[in-house]
């Protein structure tokens, strides 16, 4: 065990799989010499030489078709999205391309491939840059999409997701790359895909989140623990494969639940996690799930305006409140 | 590739060898196009469905030059000629043009999808200028594994206006990766002609404005695109650099199944046009010459094309007698 | 009143549309010369000249941009995309320019813009070709999601998002692009958004969807009355602004509720529409609301597969005797 | 744009007026930007933040000689310099990067999204080469009005690289569109220099290659660049055709706030390279020019300085005072 920020251990996670297997590379826009926008591949270059740490133009279709095509023949690329909300440039090469390759070819293609960046809001990066789209990866048959919370999940989540044979949509949150925990060092720990944690015990209401709506709910779940209100906080780590063994376990217990994401909230991955959860659980729900997420507004530059945009752990707090009531 | 079993004198004579084999792959490729559309009216073949009719020397030309495995192809829609020069069955693309569980992709690719990875055909692509991006990483894996293997990527005059294929050109360009782009210059994308559809024509310097060196090449002479490609291949196993050939041809249909059945074409070219450029058919042409130099005789031309119409019949009837996928294999393959 | 074709509606509107306000002009791939991929602009480059009746190269991002930058200093631009599978192409231009401009300048650039085309299954275009991703439009603030599912719809919904001035994601369906139905010849007919129309009456169940769903609904619905079981078939018309006051009031009444759709189900609009129902109905209802969808993988070309991942009526029958269980 | 207060002698000498303008505009964008930063580490400013210290010639060589309103203009998020040029007020400016109610955004947009329609200003862009294919449909519109006006559009060296631009450049050499693009190649994209980003380094040549003619122009200095754009913008009504200027450049300061932070420039270039661009500065060009012509004296230029730097503390004042938006206008403007 060691403690590290979330963004070391993601560089941990990647600098332990490339010495493991040299079909792994990474490539991406300033990874290299520039030592990575958020210092995530600080190093690497040295480490690795230019052929395996790539840094690209400014291409994101390029980027995609680079680590796709090479994860077609043989290759293990991760790909680095500056942020994700350059991905939209790249929507072709990942959905038609990535995403589908292996059912096209009737499985005789494979196409082990990571793409990953930061995602996430709140330092007033307004509406361009202010987008996750999870929901979209979620909805897309053939991706997996994995969004972790904690520094030991970044790194072991994204073991996992190097060493899968699948087209892999791994979001990290640039809030979080700060953020400090214990990780094991053990360069076999990987943390498994479908597997949720369950973050903090209650028997009254189960909270459901992922990535850094997790800490949300922790947070709400503490100022409600002070009204003897008991929350179970669910972290799904990975959006698909989806867990919802645990997650209908606990909402069994607690007949009471409320999903918080930071995403938009309209057609989104919270509502497909509140639609399961009232087919599968319908009799044991006392009250309708409820939801918390981000306004359905283009994110605004304004301070005041961002903050109201962005749920908060009161807005988890007053969910609890109108489902227990 | 298929080979041919026509007998050959006892002296062994190579470039004539090579030439039957050239003849009969672009009729095998001829005649399987010839028979897909009567399969569609008859209802076993559906979807999009695209043919390869007059341009059979861009592929014919190159393709049997690569080392498969080892080098890889990838192509566009119009993809049913690219897998049989890679090697792959006629009956498993017949098969997978039904969509039988025997077809190349298992049914679930169908005309526009057509793979054979472990001969190197790494499928056709049904997003136009798809496969440009994809041709990058598979040269950057090449590259990267060092064991002087290319890619040839096909790709329409059409691509040529997407933007990924742009970005990928720029990539390559300043990765210095082995990749030969075929350019497939119809003279239209659908309805579209090139004059229609680009600021400026010249399509080798699209490429050079990136990096790419490049030149254009008659795709209508089997000979010339084969000795272009020659030369093109084996400077960038020498280089290590990318290469970009405009092949300059013609399709005889409709842009596909929609297109003649809209009678679409109508708007777009003249039958006349059409008639030109059938006059310059790659396949005749090679038949002339060949005859010229007393590799071919008239007979021995009947015979190959009672050959290939066999094993196109051959492939149908497979087809026909193959079962569809099993309804369980919906939920299979969506993941490695 | 006239009869005529889905796809002729559409070309009414748009032609009536041009003929009311030369601002309108059309542009994409094979409009013109070619008469229009499915035939939908046929005659209109006859009629309205090259200017207005833009033959485009296989450009994807230029059109979308081209389109937008038009419309945001004063046109009103029809952007055709051949199929709805292609603007994964333009996603940026879409999603970060054309649905974000207004809110970005505070409202003072507008963008009225319509995209349309042809999207829809069933015709075994297979992986790359047959998907409409309604659901990431829905999702996206600034859009309106229109998908008409009657000719009269498809000219008065197709006029209504031609004079409305915001980005319109409308998408048709190319298997009803040969259906008949009675549309209105008044050249000041048009279709609100956000009024769902009910298709059918019924008190036992509520069956809502759009599009070709629509259809399948009451095809389903006829069969179930023959055993006494009487649906209510909502056509919403339009996802973004979406009538949920129809809705509610329905399933008041009925207790029950089916939502059907062709697309993907995982993470898709029939899960908010679940959501919502749960959320704001629960104590109404009697069981939880069914979903209907496509199965969740890339569509396999070959006939009995392709069958068998696109939702029948008798999928939407199951669903109805689960919920009246 | 800001008028200047100097006076004037009697006789009314245009082109002194003119320059005097220009030097005060510059002097404006480079106070302007020199407060920023300071502003941000006040956390009255926040996001990303990009200055163009150093490229002031490309924008007050080029948008005064624009019809405003009338012609457009689009750029880059590095769009402070463009807002003035447009004659948006410093007030605006600054309100909008405080994100305040009186910001020429109402606060939505930030640094990135400045903007100003009614002066033609179609404002900034967060994505690279995102204003390109922006710029083919103003220019679509502005040919189908037919008022002869024209649009500038702004983007970057490494933007060339966005398949988006190839796109967009194609299809207006295509269609013929009155669009002028400036190349603002200030060498970097972020830490990565042209020679490491493109496959050919010439971007006359890719503009060529869509059919847009152009030439590379010295960007450190105003009347090479106000001389070339003279040219380009008549041409450009005259013909109704696109044209392209590179515009060789160099931006001082980090890429954006987060590249001073980081310290990230160290890895991409030095001090001594940024203080040799520093000797060329278009400012201190122009002064020496003017000075050298009699135009300006000292204490004239201490004169506009002091001016120039009471509007910037202006704006900051205003902003200060101005209030955050209505929290109610969140769920403003999402639709017209
Ligand atoms: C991105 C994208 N846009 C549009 C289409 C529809 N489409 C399929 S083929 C085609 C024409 C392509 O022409 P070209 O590239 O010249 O290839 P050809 O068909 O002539 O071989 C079009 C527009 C597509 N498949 N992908
Ligand atoms: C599509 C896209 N990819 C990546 C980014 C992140 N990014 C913002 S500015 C920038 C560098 C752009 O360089 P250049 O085009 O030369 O303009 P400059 O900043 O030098 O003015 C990058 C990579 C972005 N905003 N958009
Ligand atoms: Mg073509
Ligand atoms: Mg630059």
């Amino acid at each position: 065990m060691a403690t590290m920020r979330y963004q070391q251990a993601l560089r941990l996670a990647m600098t332990e799989e490339m010495e493991r297997d040299p079909n792994v590379f990474l490539c991406g826009e300033e990874v290299g010499q520039y030592q990575g926008t958020y210092r995530v591949s600080e190093g690497m270059l040295q480490k690795f030489g230019p052929q395996r740490i790539v840094d690209t133009p400014i291409s994101e279709i390029g980027i995609a078709g680079m680590a796709t095509g090479a994860a077609m023949v043989g290759l293990r690329p991760i790909a680095e999205f500056m942020t994700w909300s350059f991905a939209l440039e790249a929507m072709d090469q990942l959905v038609n391309h990535a995403a589908k390759i292996t059912y096209m070819s009737g499985g005789r293609i494979h196409c082990p491939v990571v793409f990953r960046g930061p995602a996430g809001v709140g330092t007033q990066l307004s509406a361009q840059h202010s987008q996750s789209l999870e929901s979209w990866y979620a909805h897309t048959p053939g991706f997996k999409v994995v969004m972790p919370a904690t520094p030991a999940d970044a790194k072991g989540l994204l073991k996992t997701a190097i060493r899968d044979n699948n087209p892999i949509i791994f979001m990290e949150h640039a809030g979080l790359y700060g953020t400090q925990g214990e990780v094991p060092d053990d360069p076999e720990f990987m943390v498994p895909f479908g597997q949720a944690a369950i973050r903090r015990e209650g028997g009254d209401i189960t909270l459901i989140s992922y990535s850094r709506g997790v800490q949300l709910c922790l947070k709400a779940a503490e100022t409600l623990a002070k009204d003897k209100i008991e929350c179970e906080v669910i972290d799904l780590r990975t959006l698909v494969p989806l867990d919802m063994e645990t997650v209908l376990a606990s909402v069994r217990k607690t007949h009471h639940a409320v999903v918080a994401q930071e995403e938009w909230r309209n057609v989104s991955f919270g509502s497909e996690l509140s639609a399961r959860i009232h087919e599968q659980a319908f009799d044991d729900l006392d009250a309708p799930v409820g939801r918390v997420g981000g306004a359905d507004v283009p994110m605004p530059y304004a301070k005041n305006l961002e903050r109201a945009a962005i749920p908060t752990d009161n807005d988890i707090i007053a969910a609890v409140k109108r489902a227990l009531a | 590739m298929a080979k041919t079993t026509v007998e050959r004198p006892a002296e062994d004579d190579i470039q004539r060898g090579e030439l039957l084999d050239l003849y009969r792959l672009m009729l095998l490729m001829r005649r399987l196009e010839e028979s897909v559309y009567r399969k569609f009216h008859e209802a076993k073949i559906g979807g999009y469905l695209h043919r390869y009719d007059g341009q059979e020397a861009l592929v014919a030309g190159v393709i049997p030059q690569l080392r498969l495995p080892g080098d890889y192809v990838l192509c566009t829609y119009r993809d049913h000629a690219h897998a049989l020069a890679c090697g792959t069955e006629p009956k498993a693309i017949m098969a997978e043009l039904m969509g039988r569980a025997t077809g190349c992709a298992l049914g679930k690719g169908g005309s526009m999808h057509l793979t054979d990875p472990e001969r190197g055909f790494l499928g056709g692509d049904g997003i136009v200028g798809g496969p440009v991006p994809v041709s990058l990483g598979v040269g950057y894996a090449l590259k990267y594994k060092g064991e002087g293997n290319i890619c040839v990527c096909y790709f329409g005059d059409g691509a040529m206006n997407q933007g990924g294929v742009h970005e990928a050109f720029n990539m390559v360009g300043l990765y210095k990766l082995p990749v030969l782009y075929i350019l497939e210059n119809n003279q239209f994308a659908m309805g579209t002609s090139v004059e229609r559809s680009t600021g400026q024509p010249d399509f080798v310097l699209k490429a050079q404005a990136h990096g790419i060196a490049g030149e254009r090449v008659d795709g209508m002479d089997l000979l010339t695109v084969r000795e272009a490609a020659n030369r093109a291949i084996a400077r960038i196993r020498e280089t290590g650099e990318a290469y970009f050939l405009e092949m300059t041809c013609y399709r005889y249909v409709g842009h596909g199944i929609g297109d003649d059945n809209t009678g679409g074409h109508k708007t777009y070219r003249t039958e006349e046009e059409v008639a030109e450029w059938r006059l310059r058919d790659p396949i005749h042409r090679l038949r002339d010459t060949m005859e010229a130099r007393g590799f071919l005789t008239a007979e021995q031309a009947e015979a190959i094309d009672r050959e290939v119409v066999a094993e196109v019949e051959e492939a149908i009837a497979f087809a026909e007698a193959s079962p569809e996928p099993p309804l369980d294999s919906l939920y299979e393959n969506v993941y490695s």
